[in-house]
């Protein structure tokens, strides 16, 4: 009472006011464009598509490489309804060897986009992740954040950058994948000679 | 002026036994001066609008109107699936998304019978009490600045957050729209660094309030300020509903942590402070008490958590499609009983969607606080209610 | 009479004129103050600086805030619509030129009584002090006791009319 | 050499209207001192602002503005062309007239009263007899300044800051001229040299401020508290509460006529403050008796920045007042204190040296602060509290 809570308050703020000349706890500020702080492995901001730069299909383009199959559920599953996807007519086989329908359109309207990430959870083919770039300001509101997906491809060592040890579990993961296709191609080939040996028979 | 007779007849409409402070009849109805705070005055957090009728400086009448940020949360909600919801409600409460999170996936759980691994339940407590400890920070840092300190509080509380929300954004990829619970579960795991680098934090937190207390607790400006001004009295915090730290301020002890125990918060030890005044300091001082106990909860959760799946790896994330039926989560959210209303109709989205937003039902008793009051004490009160626009309007 | 003095005379009867003849009562107070401010500036002109500094202090620091407190509390900034005279204008008059007619005479004789200087005479503020407490003391006591009075009766007549308010507010 | 230094700006004066015919000399050199007032204290204001922002800014844990210039010096500087290029709005019901001159006159006013405070050994612009006297008639008159553009901006926000801005100055007017009485009892002057002169002797090399008597530290924290609510800063910043009217009396200004009234502000903290180290501590003189060599401006302007960084201390520290809180801090604390300590200076200078007087003085001066405060406190029921757990 009778003024020491307000001397007392005073000296707090002096132990501040000094204390940030010398504790980087206090002080935390980070001067942005000039200090940056590498984001963190889990940051997410915007989604992007990621392509396989050595891939079955022979090529190195982002286009024959990307792992999207255009099968929309992540289009269904996206809560701001930000993603346009339209089906190809024609199919191309994927990383398995498996004919499969690419995106002949894959839209992003990052405007509307709110970095939920819903779109990487629900996507079983591992074809979408979210990217850490965040200086995306352009001058053109409508055009210039709506990304087509030549925008959006983004190879898998650049995946591999930004989140290493994600991308180490998904190559593995997608490997696995591969040998147990191969595996099964191979049975269910035996299965078929054998089932014509046996007709034959 | 039909404007301010169409409000005193609404006035007098309210029902008998709503215990209403009797309306203070102006000396003469001319000289009032009418002033429309908000909704884009500096202290009302947002958009909030307070139509406020002044007598020199007293208070007269007090209208709030809110609105301004509705975003059509519930109709949204029943539009799509019960996943995607999820990351809408992070933006309902958006000082703490993680409870808001957990209040959702707790109903949703509720509804299709779904059970959470442990080490999930732990990492939900951790967050919660987490976020629990920043929102009280904040909005007391925002209180204080309400009363003209220049914000240093405010700084000092935001200080402390930033480290919390590094905690947030390095588990769950975001700083405030985490998006982190799913349906049984959580949904990444934490790492061992990420736990230890928590036990730092959290470590240094009760340094933080500590200081807080040296900085205000016994200033006395801040006493005449507060002390004896916005009483709610225990009877009419029940009869509106009035939920969290402004409940237990009132001096009732209802706390859903200790009266539902959802989770695990019955393996914890902690108190449940009380105010005997229900005024504007008590509910300051018990923010500042729920943030030690926050800091018990968390020592403990900290110490006992165990390796384990995060993710019941039965659930299922999307597609869901309950049998029809209802169900209603809530939570004790820094702000108060947070409660989420689902009924099902066995489609893919919920029939009906309801938030039982703890920032509006507290608002609801803002005139009656206000009512006689200096025109400076408004914002102060309004500031002591501790509500964030998003989830008064959704 | 130098030029120094016609300029504060006519500042100081333009805002007394523009006092009476404003429409805008605020703009009326704000012109009152103008013509405190010219009778200060004459006081000084004079070598009275204690004059000259309280008539400052006092009338445009307290009384002519006071009015425009006054006028703000009674609502009385808007113009009003059926003119700013008074209807009892003559009866005013009346008393003005009694006034006038009163301190006229006082000004006369007291010069009568004088003799004429010409040198200023150079008063301290602590002759005056000296003067007040000293030969001024009784004159002095009397007003202060006199607006003591005054004070503690306006107290208690708004505290009548507080506690009448409020007694009307409980039924 | 030492004197050279001390009388750099008198001698500089002296030489620069020399080359002047005798009639203008004068003249010229009152103008001259005028035009040295006129740019200085500007130019304190404009560094003033960037101290200010940087300070809050630590306390804050903050780094302030760092953008303009080295360490965000040159903010004042890009602040200041902002302002003078930004558009002037008069809002469309303003009354024009009276919109345009109350920052005028706010800023004249307040510049009016450094001609009588002494900032150095022979450095005072008039040394009026009744310098004090003048100081606070320009005190007075830039409520009206205050009060005009309150009223004149014809918005609700403004004229209720305007009409707390007149009340809270007018109560501390009361206690502000009290607790500088007692300095002129003392004195038994009401000139601002004469005061200063006063108090620059020594004894054991320890200065006679007036701050160091029991009357004079009673007077000059009363001073202090008076000053901070007429100069509206933080914990009395109530007329410009941002957080209940916006800005207060002046919501309504932009461009210019804000900055003038942003100067006017921070001049008259400047002007308060010197008139308060001149009153309690000492003016120009130097603190330690072996530390005379310094020029006595630099003793001046030191005491000025010293007590202008406690004023940024405060509001970086303390919430605001309630206005009815204020006027009650007024008129039950600050005016008894301010009354019972023209008393003690009375006794004080009847009872004659000796260490009797210290005591008595002391003791009177500690209880009535004592019962006064905590009596006021228990009265409305304040103090801290207890807390119960439900378990």
């Amino acid at each position: 009472m009778l003024g020491e809570g307000i001397i007392k308050g005073m000296v707090e703020t002096a132990k501040n006011f000094f204390g940030s000349y010398f504790s980087a706890e206090r002080l935390t500020t980070v001067e942005y464009p000039e200090q940056r702080i590498a984001p963190y492995e889990a940051a997410r901001v915007f989604p992007f598509l990621v392509f396989d730069s050595k891939n079955h299909a022979g090529g190195t383009d982002w286009e024959s490489g990307l792992r999207c199959v255009a099968c929309q559920i992540c289009e269904k599953e996206c809560p701001p309804k930000c993603i346009f996807i339209e089906k190809s007519k024609d199919k191309k086989p994927d990383a398995l060897g498996r004919l499969q329908f690419y995106p002949a359109r894959f839209d992003i309207d990052i405007s509307v986009c709110m970095s939920c990430q819903i779109c990487v959870e629900v996507c079983p083919f591992e074809a979408i992740k979210m990217d850490t770039e965040f200086e995306l300001s352009t001058e053109d509101r409508f055009g210039g954040l709506l990304l087509d997906r030549k925008q959006l491809a983004k190879s898998n060592q650049y995946y591999h950058q930004i989140h290493p040890a994600e991308a180490t579990g998904v190559d593995a993961k997608l490997a696995a994948e591969k040998i147990k296709a191969h595996a099964k191609v191979k049975i269910t080939d035996e299965a078929k000679t054998a089932a014509i040996a046996g007709a034959g028979a | 002026m039909s404007e301010m007779q169409s409000h005193s007849a609404i006035l007098a409409d309210k029902p008998q036994g709503w215990n209403r402070p009797a309306a203070i009849e102006p000396q003469n109805e001319g000289e009032l001066l009418e002033v429309s705070m908000g909704p884009h005055h500096p202290s009302t957090h947002g958009v909030f609008r307070m139509d406020v009728a002044l007598d020199g400086e007293r208070v007269i009448r007090l209208k709030p109107v809110f609105g301004y940020l509705h975003r059509n949360h519930e109709k949204l909600a029943e539009g799509q699936s019960y996943l995607a919801s999820m990351p809408y409600t992070d933006r309902l409460d958006y000082i703490c998304p993680i409870t808001n999170n957990w209040a959702y996936a707790l109903a949703v759980e509720k509804l299709i019978g779904q059970e959470v691994p442990e080490r999930a339940e732990y990492l939900r407590v951790i967050l919660g009490e987490l976020t629990r400890y920043q929102n009280h920070a904040s909005s007391i840092g925002f209180l204080i600045q309400e009363m003209g300190a220049s914000g240093t509080p405010l700084m000092y509380a935001f200080r402390e957050r930033e480290k919390i929300l590094d905690l947030f954004e390095e588990l769950t990829g975001a700083r405030m729209m985490v998006n982190y619970m799913r349906f049984g579960g959580c949904r990444v795991d934490a790492s061992p660094g990420w736990l230890d680098r928590t036990r730092k934090v959290v470590a240094g937190l009760s340094g933080f309030a500590d200081e807080f207390d040296q900085l205000l607790k016994s200033n006395e400006i801040l006493m005449a300020r507060t002390q004896g001004v916005g009483v709610l009295r225990p009877e009419l915090a029940v009869n509106a509903g009035v939920t969290g730290p402004m409940l237990r301020a009132s001096g009732v002890n209802y706390d859903i942590r200790k009266v539902d125990g959802y989770g695990i918060y019955n393996r914890f030890n902690f108190r449940v402070p009380l105010g005997d005044h229900g005024d504007v300091y008590d509910r300051y001082m018990i923010r500042m008490l729920e943030m030690r106990e926050s800091i018990e909860i968390l020592n403990q959760a900290l110490r006992e958590i165990q390796p384990g799946p995060v993710m019941d790896p039965k659930a299922k994330i999307r597609g869901l499609r309950p049998k029809p039926g209802e169900a209603y989560g809530r939570i004790e959210a820094p702000k108060g009983e947070l409660g989420f209303y689902l009924i099902s109709d066995g489609g893919p989205n919920p029939y009906r969607y309801r938030v039982r937003p703890p920032s509006l039902i507290n608002l609801t008793v803002l005139e009656d606080m206000c009512l006689g009051v200096n025109v400076a004490d408004v914002v102060l009160i309004f500031g002591s209610v501790d509500i964030v626009l998003g989830e008064v309007d959704r | 009479m130098s030029i120094v003095f016609y300029i504060l005379a006519a500042l100081t009867v333009a805002g007394g004129l523009a006092a009476m003849l404003l429409r805008n009562t605020v703009h009326c107070a704000l012109a009152l103050t103008v013509a405190f401010a010219g009778l200060a500036l004459l006081f000084l002109n004079l070598d009275a600086q204690f004059a000259g500094f309280a008539q400052i202090l006092v009338y445009i620091g307290a009384v002519a805030i006071l009015v425009v407190f006054a006028i703000l509390l009674t609502r009385g900034s808007e113009t009003p619509k059926e003119g700013v005279y008074s209807r009892s204008w003559l009866a005013g008059l009346a008393i003005a030129a009694a006034v006038f007619a009163v301190l006229g005479w006082a000004v006369l004789q007291s010069a009568r009584v004088l003799p004429h200087e010409t040198a200023v005479p150079a008063v301290t503020v602590q002759q005056i002090g000296v003067a007040l407490v000293g030969r001024y003391v009784l004159p002095l006591e009397i007003v202060a006791v006199l607006l003591t009075s005054a004070l503690i009766g306006a107290v208690i007549i708004a505290i009548h009319e507080k506690v009448g308010h409020e007694k009307e507010e409980h039924k | 050499m030492i004197d050279t230094c001390d009388q750099i700006f008198v001698l500089l004066q002296h030489w620069l209207v020399s080359f002047l015919p005798a009639a203008w000399q004068t003249a010229a050199g009152v103008l001259l001192s005028v035009a040295a007032i006129v740019c200085l204290f500007p130019a304190l204001f404009a560094l003033t602002t960037v101290f200010e922002r940087k300070g809050l800014a630590r306390i804050q844990n903050r780094l302030g503005p760092n953008r303009v210039g080295p360490f965000g010096f040159f903010q004042p500087i890009a602040d200041g062309i902002k302002s003078l290029t930004k558009e002037d709005i008069v809002p469309l019901s303003a009354d024009a007239a009276v919109h345009f001159l109350a920052p005028v006159l706010l800023v004249v006013t307040v510049f009016m009263g450094f001609a009588v405070l002494p900032m150095g050994r022979n450095m005072v612009l008039v040394d009026l007899d009744a310098g004090l006297l003048f100081y606070f008639a320009m005190g007075a008159s830039s409520e009206l300044a205050v009060f005009m553009a309150g009223w004149s901006s014809r918005n609700k926000y403004s004229l209720l800051g305007a009409m707390r801005a007149v009340a809270q100055m007018i109560s501390y007017e009361v206690p502000l001229l009290l607790s500088s009485v007692v300095v002129v009892m003392i004195t038994g002057s009401l000139s601002l040299t004469k005061i200063v002169e006063a108090q620059n002797h020594y004894t054991w090399g320890l200065p006679h401020w007036y701050i160091f008597t029991p009357w004079g530290f009673a007077g000059f924290l009363m001073y202090a508290i008076a000053t901070t609510a007429e100069t509206n800063r933080s914990p009395f910043d109530l007329p410009e509460g941002e957080s209940e009217l916006v800005a207060g009396y002046h919501t309504e200004y932009s461009g210019f006529k804000f900055a003038l009234f942003f100067l006017g502000e921070y001049v008259a903290m400047f002007s308060i403050s010197g008139l308060g180290t001149t009153l309690f501590l000492g003016g120009w003189s130097a603190p330690f008796s072996f530390l005379t060599w310094v020029p006595s401006w630099i003793w001046f302007f030191s005491k000025l920045m010293l007590s202008i960084f406690v004023f940024i201390w405060m509001r970086g520290t303390l919430p605001r007042l309630r206005q009815d809180q204020l006027m009650n801090f007024a008129w039950k604390f600050v005016l008894p204190m301010c009354l019972l300590n023209l008393m003690v200076a009375g006794l004080w200078r009847f009872m004659g040296d000796g260490w009797l007087r210290w005591v008595v003085c002391s003791a009177i001066l500690l209880l009535a602060y004592v019962g006064l405060g905590l009596g006021e406190m228990r009265r409305q029921r304040l103090g801290p509290r207890s807390y119960r757990y439900a378990e």
